[in-house]
């Protein structure tokens, strides 16, 4: 009863702190100047048609940069957490395997899509990555045998991981600072192979997202 | 737009409820996330400006014009990598749950109090 | 010179590499990851070396190919350098310490602990808010996964409410983060300053703050800290208290310069709160990790107070303080928490284990004396130095509670300290393993704490190699220590006498007066010490570093020379005591009480004018005048050095269970450095007298000490114990002459000093010989040993007439000068009450000369010797003095009189062996002569006429019925004044000790009562969290 | 239009945040928060972020609320396996 009472004191007390600036909160009209780099930045010196893309993998790559290794991390530490355990083997009916199998395909297809045109339409490597994921899922879910494709996968996840920081190497071996996507021509604006080296550190995010979350899905759903 | 904004804190202070009031290991962390999505929204809410679009600049925005036409594109930036920084986290709270339930096969957060004073 | 940020892209590389690297097997990956941790250390020790010594501009990297603010930019300064250098440093020793964890456990392990420290490298560069959400979540997720390490349920319920309660403070960090670009449009801590932020806007600030605050684990939001603490592999634990702890921290530094003051001072007082309640709390702990994790609390609180409050000071002190505070704590916090990994002993009680182990023993006391802030540790310069602001810009409740807290830091430490080297331990208790992979590191972090620590004395305050010496005696001697006793005893006596010569030409001749006491008698008392058979591994160390505080007391030139030889006394007469069989509590109380007397000087000091001249302390502090505060605690802190009446308590226990040869240097010389202390601020009050006559009461105390301390001198059945109340009573004469403030009180003060000095030192050695032969200090287990010890006996008696005052002995002289100078002052109450107190004394006088040596020679006694010749040699040295002195006093009273004629126009006339003040004469070499005169004709009647004594037959005892069980209860040597005491009535009960008793009691009480907050339900901790912020919001409004 | 749409749905979510506190079934709670992260999303497309909407509806709807429903299987399968 007390603890409902601090409990509601608590609850309470967080709103009134929140509330002035519900109350007090002015919209901007416009963007801030930093924006407005961006928004202009994307355009003239990384030729993204989608700013966010710009931000994300460009100008705050080192955001990105850690937001892979907290996901990494997770993989880490949940299978270090979980230790697998053979468990045995339902075995569901070949046209589900079959059909499932090739569905999965499909959807590693649009994955990758997504995630080498994150220069260009909404979404990206993380997008993409969780689409990879989720096609492993169904292979999962209709039980088609995944024990070859786990050395792969540590293989990609590991080897994506290190490609994305080689990459964001080069631009410090060339002296224009680490992360810089400038490293590649920066093409024609508007096309696949535009905005420099921004579609091929997101597919590493791509492919090293979609391993990981595999991963994690492997780990947490495994018997 | 302040009913995002509105919307964001409420969920929030959902959130926040629910981890304070429920006993349960896993309703606790379904009430994080629902406060995390809270914060998400909150952050989008902020980035928003009246009357204007994604900051993608297809043909369908004049380049030039550019910076009057898109919302602010740093929250978005931002709550991109804070949705999957809250998935690991997520998952890794999960899979302790899972670990402690194979301890002691309860999954009240009252029956995890040996550590104390 | 490698780009630093390699530092964070070798990290990951091999982080996301080591599963295919161990494909190769583990000798590879714990190759890889060894040589990234160890490339780290040292790319960032060549920064750190280029900034600080070749002083090169701050570093900042930009990333992908555009400069801040549109990028994030990494900077690499002096403060930066320096943490990272730091927590690579102490990160790579943890990993060494996991050695043999890292080769058996699963991969991940390896790779979560590699990008921990990536991440807290990345979190310290980086400038831009938002980054730090990131690294700050990477370096909280891989601690997470790491607390199960070795998993057991404990560190699993702990890490999932480590989890939820970082999840909680990780939502308002975010919050505050986007809040903040709301207002500024910025994330880049170089291009935000705080006059971006309109009021409304502090609001995010304030959220960010609390994020960071609440990562700092402030009482009570700090629950779920204490369960990983506790339950966590050692290793992991020290990474988590010390190098996540460095790393948050820095982030508070780091977003400090955009905070309100107003916020900054309330987060700072939240941090001594948080010093405060987490020691108190800390008292009541048995579990050693636990303990840890209460005073690492409780130490980031005291950080983040340090920073909090001087941030706005813009003085180079602020490195010092928050650094010494800083490196301090984290080296010594992970040198402990290695070593209850390595003792496994979760229980304090069991830690006598450590007491066979005597490298460990070392190690543990290296990292204990500087956790508790003593010199010539970090932690002590950034004490004195933050109080020292403190005390000057009046915030006297914060000085206050923090010392309180250190106090309580300093009870549960020592208490441990104790048990360790004089606990219990089972018989059958095996070995502590020797593990090298995780000795070196305890090794190598105490050795380096006490390099910096030197380098701090040596860089910061330019001390002298005079001012080293005491630590130097320490650490010399334990390099010598294979040699027997014997030859250790006799070069101390060397090294004691160049020392003496070395200080020889003083300033003044009141510094030679006390010189003579100090130097002189410690080497006379040396001679005691030569009757050591065995190794005595550990004993002359301290003996020096005690002998040698002593001389640098008395040629101290500043506050900070005097307190720090202070200091070193106190902790080398601390580990002397603890050597005594039975010493653990009696140590215990010595530390408390001299702790915290210390830090009313402390205190005292602080709060004193500066000093503007370069000549010694004594001299010099005649030219300040000191405010009435800094009288009254300095004066207590050295009455409790002196035991004076009411702080007392500590003086018999540590007096009396001291080794036998130890206790003359205590109770014979220690006491006189609270004497010294006494008149060091008489003089500046006689010069400077302040509006308060705090003298007066001094006085009083001086005077109800010498009444009490012989009372209960005669209650005492433990000869030790009762030389101990006499010194007690003794020096409570002295305090009281030197209250009088007067010619002849201050002559009188330094006369009974110095006659003090010698007789109770040859009657501890006289005493230290009986023990050694009879193997007890009861003295009714004695008896008769006149016939056995004759030459004791002589010391014995020849000191009490000495003690007593009676003619013809030196003894007289001090009373007489006594009495004079109080009915001349006026102070006639007081007088009578000395004076009775002269009569009580002859009680415990008579008691311990007549038990010991006179009456029957008991049965087990038959065979005993004459105590050995080294205790013999320095009590007729003694006696020698007090002879020549009794016989002609003017060999001490000349010189006294010039000296405090310095300080008061001269009240008496010397002529001869004359002396003359207003109320009369005293000649004591015709005192001598008349007593001895009068003494000698009976003695020769009686011979003459009644010359046929009659021998009668020892044992020759006819019992009227039983025997009784224990027939020396019966005798009158037990209890012997039961009948005084009676007569007291309630003034006979221990009234002090019950007050002190029932004060250890309720702090004890209260810290179990506040620790119930932390009920181990995780919910109750996000509560905890949750309310922390509201309540401190509501604060902020008010 | 906009404002009338965010308060329809964030009533909805409201609503549905409450209940999946409360709920005592634990797979129509986790099913429930998943629904309010599916909302989210919707919200964010609104606010013209589609990046932000993909994402949370692919990771806050979709994986988040699958690896719950794994973290409450394998729990469920503990329990039979005793």
């Amino acid at each position: 009863m007390i603890k409902k009472i601090f409990v509601a004191l608590a609850i309470f007390g967080l709103f009134s702190i929140f509330l002035p600036i519900m109350i007090n909160f002015d919209f901007h009209q416009n963007l801030s100047e930093l924006s407005t780099q961006y928004v202009k930045g994307s355009v003239e010196d990384l030729n993204s048609q989608n700013v966010v893309t710009s931000v994300i993998v460009t100008y705050r790559g080192l955001d990105t940069l850690g937001e892979v290794t907290v996901l990494f991390l997770a993989t880490a530490g949940i299978g270090f957490l979980l230790k697998k355990r053979k468990g045995k083997k339902r075995v569901a009916s070949e046209l589900l395997q079959t059909s499932s199998s090739f569905l999965s395909v499909v959807i590693i297809m649009f994955g990758i899509f997504i995630f080498s045109h994150g220069h260009l339409t909404p979404g990206g490597g993380f997008q993409g990555g969780v689409m990879i994921a989720s096609a492993f899922l169904l292979l999962m879910l209709s039980d088609v045998n995944l024990e070859l494709n786990h050395t792969i996968l540590q293989f990609i996840e590991s080897l994506s991981g290190a490609f994305y920081v080689v990459v964001g190497l080069i631009g410090l071996v060339l002296t224009i600072g680490f992360l810089n996507s400038k490293i590649i021509p920066l093409g024609e604006y508007g096309n696949l192979f535009s905005a420099g080296a921004i579609p091929l550190i997101y597919s590493f995010v791509g492919l090293k997202v979609g391993s990981e979350l595999t991963n994690i899905l492997d780990a947490m759903g495994g018997d | 737009m302040i009913f995002a904004l509105i919307l964001g804190f409420a969920l929030l202070l959902i959130g926040i409820y629910g981890m304070l009031s429920q006993r349960n290991l896993i309703k606790i962390v379904i009430s994080f996330s629902i406060a995390d999505t809270g914060t998400h929204i909150i952050i989008v809410a902020i980035g928003y400006l009246r009357g204007r679009t994604a900051p993608i600049l297809d043909k369908a925005i004049d380049i030039a014009n550019a910076t009057h036409k898109v919302v602010d594109p740093i929250p978005s930036a931002l709550v991109l990598t804070a949705i999957v920084i809250g998935l690991a986290v997520t998952a890794l709270m999960l899979s302790f749950i899972i670990e402690l339930y194979k301890k002691k096969k309860s999954l009240s957060i009252d029956d995890y109090q040996e550590l104390k004073w | 010179m490698v780009n630093p940020i390699f530092i964070l892209i070798l990290s990951l590389a091999a982080g996301f590499l080591l599963s295919i690297f161990e494909k190769g097997g583990r000798k590879l990956s714990l190759t890889v990851f060894y040589g990234v941790l160890s490339f780290n250390v040292f790319v960032i020790a060549e920064w750190f070396y280029r900034i600080v010594f070749l002083s090169e501009p701050a570093l900042i990297i930009n990333t992908a190919g555009f400069t801040a603010p549109l990028s994030i930019n990494l900077r690499l300064g002096l403060q930066e350098s320096f943490v990272l250098l730091f927590t690579n440093f102490t990160g790579l020793m943890a990993a060494i310490y996991l050695f043999r964890k890292f080769i058996k456990s699963h991969i991940s392990s390896l790779i979560l602990y590699l990008i921990l420290i990536m991440g807290i490298n990345g979190l310290v560069m980086t400038r831009d808010l938002f980054n730090m959400f990131v690294f700050m979540e990477i370096v909280s997720i891989s601690t997470y996964a790491l607390t199960i390490l070795t998993k057991t349920r404990d560190s699993l319920t702990a890490g999932f409410k480590y989890m939820i309660a970082g999840g909680t403070a990780s939502i308002f960090f975010l919050l505050g983060v986007v809040f903040v670009y709301y207002f500024t449009g910025n994330l880049n801590l170089d291009f935000i300053t705080q006059s971006d932020f309109s009021h409304f806007g502090l609001i995010s600030l304030f959220l960010l703050a609390m994020a960071v605050f609440i990562e700092l684990k402030p009482f009570p939001a700090n629950g779920w800290a204490l369960d990983v603490y506790q339950s966590v592999n050692s290793g992991i634990t020290s990474v988590i208290a010390v190098v996540n702890s460095a790393g948050i921290f820095f982030v508070f530094y780091k977003i400090s310069p955009l905070l309100p003051v107003h916020l900054l001072h309330i987060l700072g007082i939240a941090g001594v709160i948080t010093f405060f309640f987490s020691n108190l709390m800390g008292l009541k702990q048995t579990n050693a990790k636990r303990l840890l994790g209460y005073s690492s609390i409780g130490q980031i609180g005291l950080l983040v107070a340090s920073l909090s409050f001087t941030i706005h000071y813009q003085t180079s002190l602020i490195y010092l303080i928050v650094g010494g505070f800083f490196v301090n704590h984290l080296i010594a916090k992970a040198g402990l928490f290695w070593l209850t990994g390595i003792v496994e002993k979760e229980n304090l009680k069991d830690w006598g284990v450590l007491k066979n182990n005597k490298s460990l023993l070392i190690l543990f006391g290296v990292l204990l004396f500087a956790l508790s802030g003593l010199p010539p540790f970090p932690g002590f310069w950034a004490k004195w130095e933050f109080i020292k602001i403190l005390t000057q810009t009046k915030m006297f409740w914060v000085v206050g509670t923090i010392l309180l807290g250190s106090l309580f830091e300093i009870i549960f430490l020592f208490r441990w300290f104790t048990i360790a080297v004089k606990g219990d331990i089972d018989s059958n208790e095996k070995e502590i393993p020797f593990e090298f992979s995780k000795l070196f590191p305890i090794a190598l972090f105490s050795g380096i704490i006490l390099l910096i620590s030197v380098a701090i004395m040596k860089s910061y305050y330019d001390f002298t190699l005079i001012q080293l010496l005491p630590i130097i005696a320490v650490l010399g001697v334990y390099l010598l220590d294979f040699i027997p006793s014997k030859i250790k005893g006799f070069l101390s006596l060397i090294v004691v006498g160049i020392y003496g010569y070395y200080l020889y030409p003083f300033e003044s001749n009141l510094q030679l007066f006390f010189g003579i006491i100090f130097i002189v008698g410690s080497a006379i008392n040396i001679i005691g010490t030569l009757n050591r058979k065995n190794l005595s591994q550990g004993f002359y160390g301290f003996l020096l570093m005690m002998i040698f505080s002593f001389g640098n007391l008395i040629i101290a030139k500043t506050y900070l020379e005097f307190f720090l030889a202070w200091e070193f006394m106190t902790i080398s007469s601390f580990v002397l005591i603890l050597r005594g069989n039975k010493a653990q509590m009696a140590s215990l109380m010595y530390m408390i009480f001299s702790t915290a007397g210390a830090y009313l000087m402390m205190v005292g000091f602080s709060y004193a004018p500066a000093l503007n001249s370069n000549s010694v302390l004594i001299n010099s502090i005649a030219n300040v005048q000191l405010p009435v505060l800094s009288i009254i605690l300095l004066a207590i802190g050295f009455m409790i050095k002196s035991g004076s009446f009411g702080v007392h308590i500590w003086l018999p226990e540590a007096h009396a269970e001291a080794e036998s040869d130890v206790s003359p240097f205590i109770s014979a010389i220690l006491l006189k450095a609270g004497v010294f202390g006494l008149l060091m601020i008489g003089i500046s009050y006689i010069k400077n007298t302040p509006s308060f006559d705090v003298f007066y009461f001094v006085g009083w105390f001086g005077v109800i000490t010498a009444l009490v301390g012989a009372f209960l001198a005669s209650f005492q059945e433990d000869a030790k114990r009762l030389l101990a109340y006499s010194s007690m009573s003794q020096v409570g004469y002295i305090v009281a002459s030197i209250a009088i403030l007067s010619h002849l009180g201050w002559l009188s003060a330094m006369y009974l000093s110095f006659n003090h000095m010698m007789f109770k030192s040859a009657l501890f050695i006289a005493i230290a010989g009986v023990y050694y032969r009879t193997h007890t200090r009861t003295m009714y287990e004695m008896g008769g040993l006149i016939k056995k010890m004759p030459l004791s006996y002589i010391t014995v008696l020849i000191s009490i007439i000495a003690v007593s005052g009676v003619p013809p002995l030196s003894g007289f002289g001090a009373k007489w000068l006594i009495y004079s100078s109080f009915i001349e002052k006026g102070w006639y109450f007081q007088a009578g009450v000395l004076f009775f107190s002269s009569g009580v004394s002859f009680l415990y006088l008579y008691r311990l000369i007549h038990t010991i040596f006179l009456g029957q020679l008991k049965y087990e006694h038959q065979d005993i010797k004459e105590a050995p010749i080294w205790f013999i040699i320095p009590q007729y040295i003694f006696m020698a003095g007090i002879m020549a002195i009794s016989m002609n006093p003017n060999l001490i009273i000349q010189p006294l009189n010039s000296i405090v004629g310095h300080y008061f126009q001269s009240a008496i006339l010397i002529d001869g062996y004359n002396i003359t003040s207003s109320l009369g004469n005293w000649n004591g070499n015709l005192v001598m002569m008349v007593t001895m005169g009068v003494f000698i004709v009976p003695l020769l009647f009686l011979k003459l006429y009644n010359g046929k004594t009659q021998k009668v037959e020892q044992f020759n005892i006819v019992y009227a019925a039983e025997r009784p069980e224990s027939p020396q209860t019966t005798h009158i040597a037990h209890n012997m004044y039961a009948h005084y005491r009676k007569a007291l009535g309630g003034w006979g009960k221990p009234r002090i000790w019950n007050f002190w008793h029932e004060a250890t009691e309720w702090s004890h009480s209260f810290g179990d009562f506040f620790r119930h907050i932390y009920t181990g339900n995780g919910q109750t901790y996000i509560l905890h969290i949750i309310l922390y912020i509201v309540v401190i919001y509501i604060i902020l409004g008010v | 239009m906009i404002s009338t749409i965010i308060i329809i749905l964030g009533i909805i979510m409201i609503v549905a945040g409450i209940i999946a506190v409360h709920l005592k079934n634990l797979l129509a709670a986790i099913i429930v928060s998943g629904a309010i992260s599916l909302l989210a999303s919707i919200i964010y497309l609104i606010l013209g972020s589609p990046d932000v909407a993909m994402t949370e509806a692919s990771i806050g709807a979709g994986l988040t609320t699958i690896v719950f429903l794994f973290a409450l299987n394998k729990a469920r399968k503990e329990d039979k396996n005793d």
